[in-house]
């Protein structure tokens, strides 16, 4: 098993001159050149610059000649280099965003795509760009009944922060249901933010819009310190991820957990009340945030084993050797950008295996990846149905009533 | 032949070595035919004065009871030092600091605070303290100043001899005054009881297991005490080990066990790190938290293993304390 | 109350090294022995190139005569160093060798330092600390102890063979132990070596049936070193001899059991051929296995599961009567001198790097199962088939799998490049096939390793430099099982995607999972790796902290066949020394109860973990038998009344060497 | 992180009193000199053979005479070349350090750490790390308290702590 990299701190103040003095920039200066980054980068044969010539020109001095070049925008933060790297290098905690930050600096115009999140996240606190004032709007539509911190003005348990896809977005919404349904059955005392909430901001942090970034975090983090709760539990990987690794260097300690990780905790609970047969053969994605970055790669497999009638086939690639989506990094609005240098999308790429497990159901962990695959499958010819659902979706489903 | 004189005065102490010289019982007046005690304030009517008249040496030796921790204990201390020939700290308090020294845990304001003003059977809402001057109608009265540290008399004076004891017993009271009286007296320095830990001439001492593997300690409230057995063997602390012998085991035939009032031997600097060391080795357990359940019964090392030594320990006093200078 | 020890008025010679540069460079050693010169009872203080030299002992002896010194403190190096040195130069000079006490400069100061004015500080301090020991010093004697002359050697591999050999061949009496059923151990299932290309076996084979049928040999196979008591000299270790159920005595080796067995085709995995052959429960693990005795596996064999067997094998054993179903564990104990750990390594867990697909896909192998499979004793007799029957086209050879990787082994495997290069050329040479070997860097030092990769590379072998970094099926090949390799080629910086028909894994050489264990049974040390630490990486490279316990082959670290072999001589050699010295000199540390201090409570005696202190009854005091001390001094801490000495480190010794330690320096 | 510690030229700098068990710490250190590794100068060691040699005595005494901190080194419970001298090391220490917390010596001041052989590394990393928890604490300077403490006498007949050196020296004409 490859050894799972800790959440260690990061040094958020690291830019290109420092890092090298740093405790990663000493790692870096043992790199070998193996050529693993970019063997193992989904995208590295689009590459000029894969992580291994960046190290080299960096410790050569030629970083500038990086810049110009727009390889790091191909970039999809999938964790995939920095697992596997044999010098334990944590290029895309430390070297990859820093590469990433002067890359858009140096480059004359920003895919437009991208550029527009950005401006949307910004100023309305979610990538879409749609009004902060509907973000609870699912949670009071249809009959659901989330508590919302501001109106219960009582401590928690759980502050259970949602994030925008699975706030705004349709497909994102079924999760968020599934999440609070799955809530109520384990008896769960928990409450969201509401129309307070913004974006944690780790799409935003890993294409390294570093004073985005901070803004979103100043702000996330002042609205924790209003309430009492014990901890955290979020249904998005990414801002999973955002809480576990950054957040901290901003003075965050509240314990964190994903759905997934909290619901396989919970499975003595649980799986008594799984008593909806579910017939399907299932391959589980594994989400890159949740498995490669936090070692959370059976959990949601006990998760799906537990539902009655799953089975569980598994894609070429897995685990630690997944493929990503091509969502992280801000990969999710730069397909344009992607299809216009002749690159393959990676959701392409994954369903394409996903399809060949022979599989009824992509399980999914990330609500990125619900959007990603299903266009994915729009395009790609496959002869029996295949839908994507998320993992919690099929856990609500099986609840029965 | 003019009688060798001798001097007996009490310091820092509980005046039971005073009583211990009384216990001589007849034999007492063996040893005043034998000397003249010029100077024993507790007993007889002799004035400080009477002594510094004397001349120097003039007196072959004083027993000195009790700890230094008063400006006029240091005066006396050395006025008697000066008189005597032979200089001997009698007691546990004299010797090792005993059981006043056990004080040096805490600032002198702390204790005077305590004592004065917060004790539960003090009333005393005016906050009233000893004045070091006093004057009323023209005349003045001094008290002597409570020092910071409480001292062992050899911290203050040169010291020949050690008796050792909370109280030291009739029987080496009485040796030492003979071994005096006759002029053998062992090298400057000696503690006059023998050099070997108390366990030799402790009738419990067969009834040790080798191997007593502790895994609690129990403090003598807290169990029914076997009137036989060692008491290590039952899981309470015994100093038998680490003190030296001569009082002829009196605590463990009364059914309780050594609490260390004759010091270490010869060969340890620090009594109560000795106990320690060997108590704690002998621990069961190997676990640093196994082993600090078993350490719950020792609440307090301190007073456990310095009951009447800490001020002759290494450390002396606990570190950091304030010194405050008495007004 | 504690009275300090005093002592007769003593003359000390302070004497501080140079060391070359290493101590001067960073320790003001003319300051140091200036202020030492000024010490009480310091009558010489000198500084000096090289005391360790001739020329530096001479001087501290011709000191000791002209000044009548009879103290030394020598300044330099570690003691586990030069304090023998010192001590012997002392004796020779007429004083006793324990007046003598030695200063870590270099190791402990000069060496970990970087500012002169602060070392030079602390050479004052540590020297004067040994200043007011030294006076305390009391002569002492060294203790002879006799070296029994057996040796133990652990582990059957090459290296354990040749010690065992080269022990036997002069005499001595020699006990391998071997945890498996035949001696040979890894080197035994490679087909060829490299550089030279020879056959392992052909080699090997000559030499393990010496140890077979060598009178001063006692081979236990099947054997684990249970328990090692004792210390350098004599060791008293007991040895489980698992029961193999055929009798060592009694069979031939005509394996008609085997023939016989109820099983009439083999169907349990072979472990010797890991896995890729099948075998019966009785059999022998191969045709030239030493001892050449069967065994029955209790696993597989009907009549040890069940006792309902025909017993067709015993049967055929007939009157020989080697077969003895009721067979049980045995103890033995034996009495060695000394000992020789030479337990080996096992190969790395490929199924640790799962993007390489090891487990997975049946076309990829680990490069010990290609030995087999090109070994012609190997399950296919030497052909290259592989398990879908067959022969590659196009092979990839993976380097450095497992190998320095913080994900799993830190370290260079050492042999890798070069079997890697052997195992190319060896599949080129039976199936012609196209050969492609990625690597990382190409590692091969060592005699004719360099030619012998030129050679290869004049053969056309493709090398790619790159580590490998994912193998999948080949998604336009549907049944034949090809894989694609995918790596970048960091000299062109471009992605190859290979398809080939079989992977081989370079795996790496790493510890017994068990090492540990190993290791406490012969109170060793490991590296933070697992492997054995030797006593010194350069000047000891086979000793062991323990005296009298060798390192020997690749437990101590990964080394190939002719570095084993030389270690395994240099091991027998260090053994020879001891044995033919006859005794072995022990550090007189060793404790004793002052009698007429003891007060009997006993706290001391269940503290030795020798069993060294004993309460003589008569006198109701703790006695300490010097014999069974080893000097750990744990009772002298421990003794309640301070009546426990130890010697050369007496409390006096030790509380004068604080206040030394603690006193204020001038500079 | 593990910076070595820069020397305090003429000012304060703690002393560090360790005791290292002969086959594993010493060694240890020993390799740590060997690879060059580089820590803080403060640290002087007292090799003993053993962990479990460690007597109290020496801990209070190496405070009594001016050290701002004591290590113990000793091998890995179940490595002592002794079999068990680690162990009883480690029960003493135990009470020892609660000890002398009572008697106002900072916990940090007093440490025990296993350091094998092979672990060179990290008697850089402890020393380092002690040194910098001392600096941060301060000197303790007992000897400097026990003269402060004298003071208060008016005057003293008798050194209040008798110094062995004064006598072990011996005039050699």
């Amino acid at each position: 098993m490859v050894a799972m990299l800790e959440p260690e701190l990061c040094e958020k103040g690291a830019t290109i001159e420092t890092v090298l003095d740093t405790p990663e920039g000493k790692r870096i200066l043992t790199c070998i050149q193996c050529g693993m980054c970019a063997g193992t980068c989904p995208y590295g044969e689009y590459m000029d610059y894969p992580p291994r010539r960046i190290i080299n020109m960096l410790r050569r001095g030629f970083i500038e000649e990086v810049f110009k070049s727009d390889s790091m925008l191909r970039c999809v933060a999938c964790y995939a280099c920095m697992s596997k790297c044999p010098r334990g290098i944590r290029l895309s905690d430390v070297l990859l965003p820093i590469v990433k930050e002067q890359t858009l600096i140096n480059q004359p115009e920003i895919p437009a795509e991208l550029q527009k999140t950005l401006q949307n996240t910004l100023r309305y606190g979610n990538p879409m760009g749609e009004s902060s004032r509907k973000r609870v709007n699912w949670a009071t539509a249809n009959g659901t009944k989330v508590p919302i911190m501001a109106e219960i003005k009582r401590p928690v348990d759980v502050l259970w922060f949602v994030e925008c896809y699975t706030a705004y977005y349709q497909r994102g919404q079924d999760n968020s249901r599934a999440v609070a349904k799955l809530f109520n059955a384990l008896g769960i005392d928990f409450a969201i933010l509401g129309n307070e909430e913004k974006c944690a901001g780790d799409c935003g942090q890993l294409t390294w819009e570093s004073g985005l970034f901070e803004t979103l975090t100043d702000y996330n983090m002042e609205i924790f310190k209003k309430y009492k709760f014990n901890r955290i539990v979020t249904g998005d990987a990414h801002a999973f991820n955002a809480f576990r690794i950054r957040y901290p260097m901003y003075g965050f300690n509240y314990p964190v957990e994903h759905t997934t990780g909290l619901f396989a905790r919970c499975l003595p609970q649980l799986k008594p009340k799984l008593t909806k047969k579910l017939n399907y053969t299932v391959t589980y994605h594994d989400a890159c945030c949740l498995g490669r970055r936090a070692g959370l790669y059976d959990e949601p497999r006990d998760l799906l084993l537990a539902i009655p009638g799953i089975k569980l086939v598994e894609m070429t690639h897995n685990r630690v050797n997944s493929i990503c989506c091509g969502g992280g990094g801000g990969g999710m609005w730069l397909d344009t950008f992607f299809k216009q240098k002749g690159m393959e999308r990676l959701s392409e790429r994954r369903v394409k295996e996903a399809i060949a497990t022979g599989a009824d159901v992509i399980a999914v962990s990330c609500p990125y990846e619900i959007y990603r695959f299903e266009d994915a499958l729009k395009v790609i010819p496959h002869d029996k149905p295949i839908i994507v659902r998320d993992v919690v979706e099929l856990l609500a489903e099986a609840l029965g009533d | 032949m003019p009688k060798p004189k001798i001097g007996i005065y009490w310091c820092a102490s509980c005046g039971g070595c005073e009583e211990a010289v009384v216990d001589l019982a007849e034999d007492i007046l063996g040893v005043v035919e034998k000397v003249d005690i010029m100077f024993w304030p507790c007993a007889m009517d002799f004035k400080k004065a009477d002594v510094e008249a004397m001349p120097d040496k003039s007196l072959v030796a004083t027993l000195l009871n009790g700890a230094i921790r008063s400006s006029e204990q240091e005066e006396m201390a050395h006025m008697l030092r000066r008189k005597s020939k032979y200089m001997i700290a009698y007691g546990s308090c004299a010797c090792t600091g005993g059981i006043p020294a056990l004080a040096n845990q805490f600032p002198r304001e702390q204790i005077l605070r305590y004592v004065y003003e917060e004790s539960p059977t003090t009333v005393n809402e005016a906050k009233t303290r000893p004045q070091l001057k006093f004057a009323e109608a023209g005349r003045e009265v001094t008290l002597p100043e409570l020092r910071n540290v409480v001292r062992s008399l050899d911290q203050v004076v040169d010291v020949d001899y050690y008796i050792p004891g909370c109280p030291p017993t009739p029987k080496i009271t009485k040796a030492a005054i003979g071994a005096l009286l006759e002029g053998r007296m062992p090298p400057k320095g000696s503690v006059l009881s023998p050099d070997v830990a108390l366990c030799e001439e402790c009738s419990r001492r067969d009834s040790k297991p080798t191997n007593v593997a502790f895994t609690e300690f129990k403090r003598t409230h807290q169990k029914h005490l076997d009137p036989q057995l060692c008491f290590l063997a039952q899981g309470v602390i015994c100093m038998g080990a680490a003190t030296r012998q001569g009082c002829g085991a009196q605590c463990p035939s009364g059914n309780m066990p050594c609490t260390g009032c004759f010091g270490g031997t010869d060969r340890v600097k620090d009594q109560g790190a000795k106990a320690l060391s060997s108590f704690c080795a002998n621990i069961a357990a190997k676990e640093a938290d196994e082993i600090d359940q078993t350490l719950k019964g020792i609440p307090d090392p301190v007073g456990t293993f310095y009951r009447y030594g800490l001020a002759k320990s290494l450390l002396r006093r606990k570190a950091g304390l304030p010194m405050s200078n008495g007004k | 109350m504690y009275i300090p020890k005093k002592h007769e008025p003593v003359r000390i010679g302070f004497y501080i090294c140079h060391c070359g540069v290493n101590i001067a460079s960073m320790v003001d050693v003319k300051e140091v022995a200036k202020y030492v010169g000024t010490l009480p009872n310091v009558v010489v203080s000198r500084d000096y190139k090289y005391m360790c030299s001739d020329p530096g002992q001479e001087m501290i002896q011709q000191d000791i005569i002209e000044n009548r010194l009879n103290r030394v403190v020598v300044a330099a190096c570690s003691p586990m160093l030069h304090e023998q040195t010192f001590r012997k130069a002392t004796e020779k000079a007429g004083i006793n060798p324990f007046f003598f006490q030695m200063v870590n400069i270099r190791e402990h100061d000069a060496w970990v330092h970087t500012d002169r004015l602060e070392a030079t500080r602390k050479a004052m301090a540590l020297a004067r600390a040994a200043i007011q020991r030294v006076p305390l010093h009391k002569p002492l004697e060294v203790k002879k102890v006799a070296v029994h002359p057996n040796v133990l050697i652990v582990g059957g591999g090459i290296a354990g063979i040749h010690a065992a050999l080269v022990l036997a061949n002069a005499g001595k009496r020699v006990y391998l132990v071997e945890r498996d059923p035949t001696i040979g151990g890894h080197m035994a299932k490679f087909d060829k070596t490299f550089p030279t290309l020879d056959c392992a076996m052909c080699v090997l084979s000559p030499k393990m049936a010496a140890v077979g049928s060598h009178p001063n040999i006692t081979l236990w196979t099947y054997s684990e070193v249970a328990k090692v008591d004792g210390y350098v000299g004599n060791y008293k270790v007991v040895v489980r001899r698992k029961p193999r159920y055929v009798l060592e005595d009694l069979c031939t080796g005509c394996q008609e059991c085997v023939e016989a067995c109820v099983y009439k085709e083999p169907k349990f995995r072979d472990e010797f051929n890991l896995g890729l052959g099948k075998r019966k429960p009785i059999r022998l693990p191969f045709p030239q296995a030493i001892p050449p005795v069967t065994l029955i596996d209790p696993e597989t064999c009907i009549e040890l599961k069940s006792g309902k067997c025909k017993k067709t094998c015993l049967e055929a054993c007939g009157d020989r009567k080697a077969i003895d179903f009721k067979q049980q564990e045995e103890l033995r104990e034996i009495l060695v001198g000394t000992i020789i750990v030479a337990t080996g390594y096992q190969i790395f867990d490929a199924k640790r790097t799962p993007y390489y697909g090891y487990g997975v896909y049946p076309n990829v192998y680990n490069a010990l199962e290609v030995e087999r499979l090109i070994n012609a004793s190997g399950p296919t007799n030497g052909e290259l088939v592989m398990r879908n029957g067959q022969v590659p086209k196009k092979v990839a050879v993976i380097h450095c799998v497992g190998s320095r990787d913080e994900n799993t082994n830190r370290w260079c495997s050492r042999v890798c490049c070069l079997y890697s290069l052997k195992l190319a050329h060896l599949i080129h040479e039976r199936t012609n096939a196209e050969i492609v070997n990625f690597y990382i860097d190409m590692r091969t030092p060592g005699k004719g390793m360099e030619e012998f990769y030129n050679r290869l590379s004049e053969e056309g072998m493709m090398l790619v430099r790159g580590k490998v970094a994912d193998v999948y099926p080949d998604p336009t090949d549907g049944t034949t099982g090809r894989l694609i390799v995918q790596a970048e080629d960091t000299l062109m910086s471009r992605i190859l995607k290979i398809p080939v028909d079989m992977v081989v894994l370079s795996v790496g050489l790493e510890p017994h999972p068990d090492s540990d264990k190993i290791r406490r049974l012969f109170n060793m040390s490991c590296s933070s790796e697992g492997w054995f630490l030797e006593r010194h990486p350069k000047l000891a490279p086979v000793s062991t902290f323990t005296d009298g316990i060798f390192l020997a082959g690749c437990c101590q670290g990964p080394k190939d066949i002719p570095d084993s072999v030389a270690q395994a001589g240099a091991a027998a050699a260090e053994c020879f020394s001891l044995i033919d010295k006859g005794h072995i000199e022990q550090e007189p540390n060793t404790a004793f109860v002052v009698e007429k201090e003891c007060s009997g409570c006993k706290s001391c005696i269940p503290l030795c973990p020798y069993t060294a202190i004993s309460l003589l009854e008569d006198k109701k005091k703790a006695y300490i038998n010097e014999a069974l001390c080893k000097g750990c001094g744990t009772c002298v801490a421990s003794c309640p009344s301070g009546s426990i000495v130890q010697n050369l480190f007496e409390d006096a010794e030790v509380f004068s060497e604080i206040e030394g330690l603690l006193a204020p320096v001038p500079v | 992180m593990n910076a070595t510690p820069k020397p305090t030229n003429g000012s304060w700098s703690p002393s560090l009193v360790a005791f290292f068990c002969n086959w594993c710490t010493y060694t240890a250190a020993d390799l740590a000199g060997v690879s060059r590794m580089k820590y803080a100068p403060n640290i002087r060691t007292i090799r003993l053979m053993c962990s479990g040699r460690v007597d109290p005595q020496f801990i209070l005494d190496a405070f009594s005479k001016g050290a701002d901190g004591v290590l113990i080194g000793g091998c890995h419970p179940n490595d002592c070349h002794y079999a068990e001298g680690n162990y009883k090391c480690l029960r003493r220490f135990r009470l020892i350090k609660r000890m002398v917390a009572d008697l106002g010596i900072e916990e940090q001041r007093l440490r025990l750490e296993w350091i094998s052989a092979a672990e060179g590394e990290k008697v850089k990393t402890v020393v380092n790390e002690m040194v910098d928890q001392l600096k941060a604490l301060g000197p303790l300077g007992i000897p400097k308290q026990f003269a402060e403490w004298d003071a208060e006498m008016t005057r003293l007949e008798h050194a209040a702590q008798t110094s062995q050196s004064a006598e072990s020296e011996v005039a050699h004409a």
